[in-house]
C-alpha cells in the first residue's frame, strides 16, 4: 500500500503515515504533487553551500506552491530560491546564507524587510534540538542555548496567532528553572519546542528503491530532520538495489521505513555541492545575485543550466 | 618591518590569542585563518571544530563555508551540528572552546547583533541570522569577535541582541542562567579591543599601528577606556611567513 | 494433525497476531521466532526492530540475545539504543510498533513485573529489571506478552509494577500520560488471553488442544471471564513446516 | 600535558578534563590506576553478551577496587564479574543479563538480594537517555517511558542520601505537565537527570594513538556513555595510526579529545562479542554458572583463559 492512500487530514496538516514497503521510486513531479500540498509545513536538508535538495526546490517552484510553512537552520540556495519565488508564507529559520557566496540571501532579506514572509529566529542548535525532539518524539528539548537574548524574548508569531493555530506551539519557547537544583551546572534552562513538519526533502548520495537512504560526510541536521517528519522525499544522486544498501546497514542513517518517496535526481543538489560527487559552483553562485537585481521576476531561469527539467 | 594588509593583522592579532590545548570553533572567513596559523605560532596543540560536525579538522584547503566538504578533511570524527553543538554544552569540552564570532552590531558588554537593524517586527535591515552564534556565545567560556570599526556597529545599544555577551554587567550571564564567561576581545580592522575584568566592559587593549586611540573611538557610537591602550605589535616576519606561504598561499582570504 | 510442541504452538499464536505493515519489535528467544515466521505466514511487508539499532532486520541466522551481532544482518539501517527508542517513542512510527514482552508477574491489566519478588528495598528475588521492556510498553501502540502459565506469576498485584499495561484500567494510561495503547493478547504455555474493549481486565481467547478453560484458571491467581473462550486452532502443517524448515531449522529455540 | 597531571577534586569526584595531545597509549594497569579511584561513578560499555570492556573489568578485579557506584542499562557479564568480586557499591541499572546464557545476572541477583548493593531502577531508554544529557550538558531528558510505574515512583536510594550526597542529583527523576500544553500528543512528561560518570571503559574494534576510535557495528549506548564521562578509557583491538582512522572520520564516533587513555587489548571483550574480531564464547558463558555455584570466591579464575593477564 503506498502511504498516499493513507493520507487523511490532520488539523489541516498531514497525517503521519508510514510505509513499509519496498518499491517507493517515483519521479519528482509525482512525488512533490503527492507530499507536498499548499500550505504545507516543509523542512529542507543540507547546509549553506552544501547538499540542499535543489532538484525538489525547483520542482516546487515549477509547480507554484504557496503557502509553504518552512523550517531550517542555516540554508542558503534552498530557502532563498523558496522565498524569493513566493512559496512561502512563514519560515522558522536560525540563518540564511550560503557561506561567501551571495552571503546575503538578499531575497530572503528582501521579503523580510516587506513583510512578505512571516519569520521567527532561533538559533542553530536550537533548530536542531527542535528536530531532535520532533524525531524523539518528545515536546520539547532543553537547553541553555541565547537566555539573555532577544531570540527568547521576541516572538514572530504573535500569540493569538499562536494559539489560534493548532500546527503551532502556543509557546515559541520556555524557559524555566532546572527542576534537579543546580545539577549539571545548570540554573535555567529554556525549553524548544519539537518540530514536526509535514514533509522533509533531503537530497543524498545513495538511496535504495526500498527508501533506505546512505548520506556520505557532513550530514549535518538531515537525519533528525526526515525522522521528524510525518513524510520523507529522498531525492538521490545514485538508486540503488536495497540490498547493496543493507550489506552495510551501519552507513546508512536513514531507515526505508519513513521514506515515501526516492526519486533519482543526479545533480539534484547543484548549484550547492553534494560531497564525492560535486562541489558546489561558485561561478553560478556568484552569478545568482547580479542576475537577480536584474531580473528578479526569473527564477527559473537558472536552474536549467544544471537538471534542465 | 615587512608590509602586511588589515586582514593579515587581524588574522595575526587573532591567532596570538589562541591558547595551546584551546579548541577553537571557527566560522567562515578570517576566524579560520586565526585558528590555522595558531597551531604553527603558539598553540601547536589546539584544535579546530565546526558547527557543521568535523571535530578537530586538519584543513588542507581553505573552506570557504563551514559547511563546504572541506572542512571535513582530516578530522578525528565527523557527524553532524546535533553532535557538535553537544561538545560546547557539554562542560567538559565546552570550557575549553574558543569561539571566533562576528558581528553586524556590537554594544559595550559585547553582546551581538547578527539578525536585524531597526525593529524585529519590521526591520530596516534584515542580516542572515544567528546561525550557531547565539548557541556558541552562551555555551563556550570566552569568544573572539571579529568586527569592522564603524559607528553604525559600535553601538550605545545594539537593535536586536543575537548572541549573548556580557549581557549587561558582571552579573548578567549569571542572572540569566549562562554558564560560561563572555567576549574576551574584539579585534577590528583599527584595533583589539578587551572588557574589563571587573565591570566587563570594552577598553581599548591596543590600536592598530598607523592609527590612534581617538581615531577608534571616532569611529564608535560608545565611549571607552583608553587608558591601557598601546600600539600593536605588527606581525612578524615569521607569522606572515605562516600565514602566507602555510595557511592561505593562494590568498583566498587573505585577498590582493 | 501433526505433532507439535509448547513453543511451536506458543509462536504460532503469536504470528498470528502480527498484522501486516507493523514494525515488530523483539526481544530475545520465541518472540524471534513469531516474528520471523508472522513474514512468511500473513504479514509479509511487517518489519523487526530490536532496541540495540537495527532496523528491519532480515535474521539469516537466530541471534541468542538482542546484543547478539546478528541482529544486524540486512539491516536497513543499524545505530544504537538512541534511535531504536526514538523511533518507538515518535508518533509516526511508535503507533505502528508491536511490542512482544514478557515477565516474571502478570495482572489482569496486563500490567508486568520483571524486577522483583517481595518488597523493592528488600526483595525476596531479584530479577533482571525492566531493559527495555518498560519503555515499549510505554510507547507502542499494542504489545503481545508471553508468559509461563503458574500462579505465582498471574497474580492479584505485581510485586513491582515495571511494564505499564492497562494501569488500573480503561482510564489509567491517559491518566499517567500515556499515549499509546496496552496490551492486545498474552500468549502462555496453555491459553490465549485477550484484554477487554471496555474493561480492559484479561479474559481466555483460547485454550490450547488437550486442556479447558478451567484448568487454565487453576494456573492463576485471579479470575478471568471464560464466557468467550474457544479451543486454538492448532498450528497448519504449512505454520509448522515455516517454523521448522526456515525459521529456525536447527531448533535452536524450538528445542528438542 | 597529559590529563592526569590535571586531576583535582569536585564534589568527592574527579574533575573533567580534557586532553588535546596525541599520544595517550598506555598500559591497562596504568590506565586503570590514573582513572579509576577508589569510590570512582563509573560506567561501561557493550549490551548483555556483545563487546562489554571485559579486560577493564578484570584490571579493576585485580587492582581490587572498592565503593564503585556504577551506571549501566543493559550490561551482563561485565555488570556481574564486577558486582561479584565486591567492587560495586551502589548501582543505577535497567538490565542485568547475558542473554541466552546465564540469563539470570546470578552473581548481580545475590548481592541485591542480600543488600550487598544498592540497586536504583530504571529502564535501557531512561539510561540512555540520561547518558544522551550527560553528553549534551544538560541537566535533564524529557520522555514518556514508564510513566504510571513503580520505576517512577520507587527510589532506590532514599531522599536523605541523595541530599547529601553532591554527586547524585537530589531526586530520582520529576514527572512534569507538557508546558506547551498537548504539544506532540504529550500531557505529561518524566525527566530524567544527566549522568555524568567519572570514568567510561568502552571496547572498540580500532582506536588510534589519539584517542580517536571506531565502533564498528551496533554501537548501543557507547558513544553517549563516553561523551558523558569526564574521563574515557578504550580499550581496543586494533591499536592504529590517527591519520588511518581519520582518513574515513565518518566512521568514528569518539573523537580523540574526550579520551584520555587508549589501551592496546586484543579479546578484550572475551567472552562477550567482539563484531568482525569474535563471536561470545558459549561454552565459557555456559560454565561460568556452575562455575560460580561451586567456587564462588575465584572471579579471577576464568579471564586467564582468554587474556591470560
Amino acid at each position: 500500500m503506498l502511504a498516499i492512500d493513507r493520507l487523511h487530514s490532520n488539523q489541516g496538516g498531514m497525517a503521519p503515515t508510514m510505509d513499509t514497503s519496498t518499491e517507493k521510486v517515483m519521479d519528482l513531479h509525482a512525488a512533490v504533487s503527492r507530499f507536498v500540498p499548499d500550505g504545507a509545513h516543509l523542512s529542507i536538508g543540507g547546509f549553506t553551500c552544501n547538499r540542499n535538495p535543489m532538484a525538489a526546490v525547483y520542482e516546487l517552484i515549477r509547480q507554484k506552491k504557496t503557502g509553504l510553512h518552512l523550517y531550517a537552520h542555516s540554508n542558503g540556495q534552498g530557502v532563498d530560491e523558496l522565498v524569493g519565488s513566493g512559496c512561502v508564507a512563514r519560515i522558522e529559520i536560525a540563518y540564511a546564507g550560503t557561506g561567501r557566496f551571495a552571503p546575503t540571501c538578499i531575497r530572503f532579506r528582501k521579503a523580510v524587510e516587506s513583510r512578505a514572509v512571516a519569520v521567527e529566529d532561533y538559533s542553530n542548535y536550537q533548530m536542531t534540538l527542535r528536530f531532535l525532539a520532533g524525531a524523539m518524539g518528545v515536546p520539547f528539548m532543553p537547553t541553555r542555548s541565547a537566555l539573555g537574548t532577544d531570540i527568547i524574548r521576541r516572538w514572530g508569531f504573535s500569540e493569538q496567532e499562536r494559539r489560534s493555530d493548532p500546527r503551532l506551539p502556543d509557546e515559541k519557547l520556555v524557559v524555566m528553572d532546572n527542576p534537579f537544583g543546580a545539577w549539571a551546572e545548570t540554573e535555567r534552562v529554556v525549553l524548544v519546542p519539537a518540530i514536526r513538519p509535514d514533509v522533509t526533502l533531503l537530497h543524498v548520495q545513495k538511496a535504495g528503491r526500498d527508501g533506505t537512504a546512505r548520506i556520505e560526510g557532513l550530514t549535518f541536521a538531515d537525519v533528525e530532520q526526515a525522522k521528524a517528519a510525518s513524510h520523507v522525499i529522498v531525492t538521490c544522486e545514485e538508486l540503488m538495489d536495497a540490498g547493496e544498501l543493507r550489506s552495510q546497514p551501519h552507513l546508512n542513517q536513514i531507515p526505508g521505513i519513513i521514506v515515501d518517496a526516492v526519486v533519482h535526481a543526479p545533480h539534484g543538489a547543484y548549484p550547492t555541492a553534494c560531497y564525492r560527487y560535486y562541489d558546489y559552483d561558485p561561478a553560478f553562485l556568484n552569478d545568482y545575485l547580479p542576475v537577480l537585481r536584474l531580473r528578479p521576476g526569473l527564477p527559473e531561469r537558472l536552474p536549467h543550466r544544471s537538471h534542465g527539467r | 618591518m615587512p608590509d602586511y594588509n588589515a586582514r593579515e593583522l587581524m588574522a595575526v592579532a587573532a591567532a596570538r590569542k589562541i591558547n595551546d590545548g584551546e579548541i577553537v570553533f571557527c566560522g567562515t572567513g578570517i576566524s579560520m585563518l586565526a585558528a590555522m596559523a595558531a597551531k604553527h605560532i603558539s598553540a601547536p596543540n589546539s584544535i579546530i571544530i565546526f558547527e557543521t560536525g568535523a571535530i578537530d579538522s586538519q584543513l588542507e584547503e581553505i573552506p570557504m563555508a563551514v559547511g563546504d566538504p572541506r572542512v571535513m578533511y582530516g578530522a578525528s570524527s565527523n557527524t553532524g551540528l546535533a553532535d557538535s553543538f553537544a561538545l560546547m554544552q557539554n562542560r567538559t569540552t565546552g570550557r575549553h572552546v574558543v569561539g571566533i564570532l562576528g558581528a553586524a552590531q556590537i554594544d559595550k558588554f559585547g553582546n551581538l547583533n547578527s539578525t536585524v537593524v531597526g525593529d524585529y517586527a519590521h526591520p530596516k535591515v534584515r542580516f542572515s541570522g544567528s546561525g550557531g552564534a547565539a548557541d556558541v556565545a552562551s555555551f563556550v567560556d570566552r569568544t573572539i569577535i571579529f568586527m569592522q570599526h564603524e559607528r553604525r556597529k559600535f553601538v550605545s545599544k545594539v537593535d536586536y541582541l543575537t548572541s549573548p555577551g556580557w549581557l549587561d554587567g558582571p552579573a548578567g550571564r549569571r542572572r540569566a542562567g549562562l554558564t560560561g564567561s563572555g567576549p574576551s576581545a574584539v579585534i577590528s580592522n583599527l584595533a583589539v579591543m578587551g572588557f574589563d575584568a571587573d565591570s566587563r566592559e570594552m577598553f581599548l587593549e591596543a590600536y592598530f599601528p598607523g592609527t590612534t586611540p581617538q581615531a577608534v573611538l571616532d569611529h564608535m557610537e560608545f565611549s571607552v577606556d583608553l587608558s591601557r591602550a598601546r600600539e600593536l605589535e605588527p606581525p612578524t616576519a615569521a607569522e606572515l611567513k605562516i600565514l602566507r606561504e602555510i595557511v592561505d598561499p593562494q590568498r583566498l582570504i587573505l585577498g590582493g
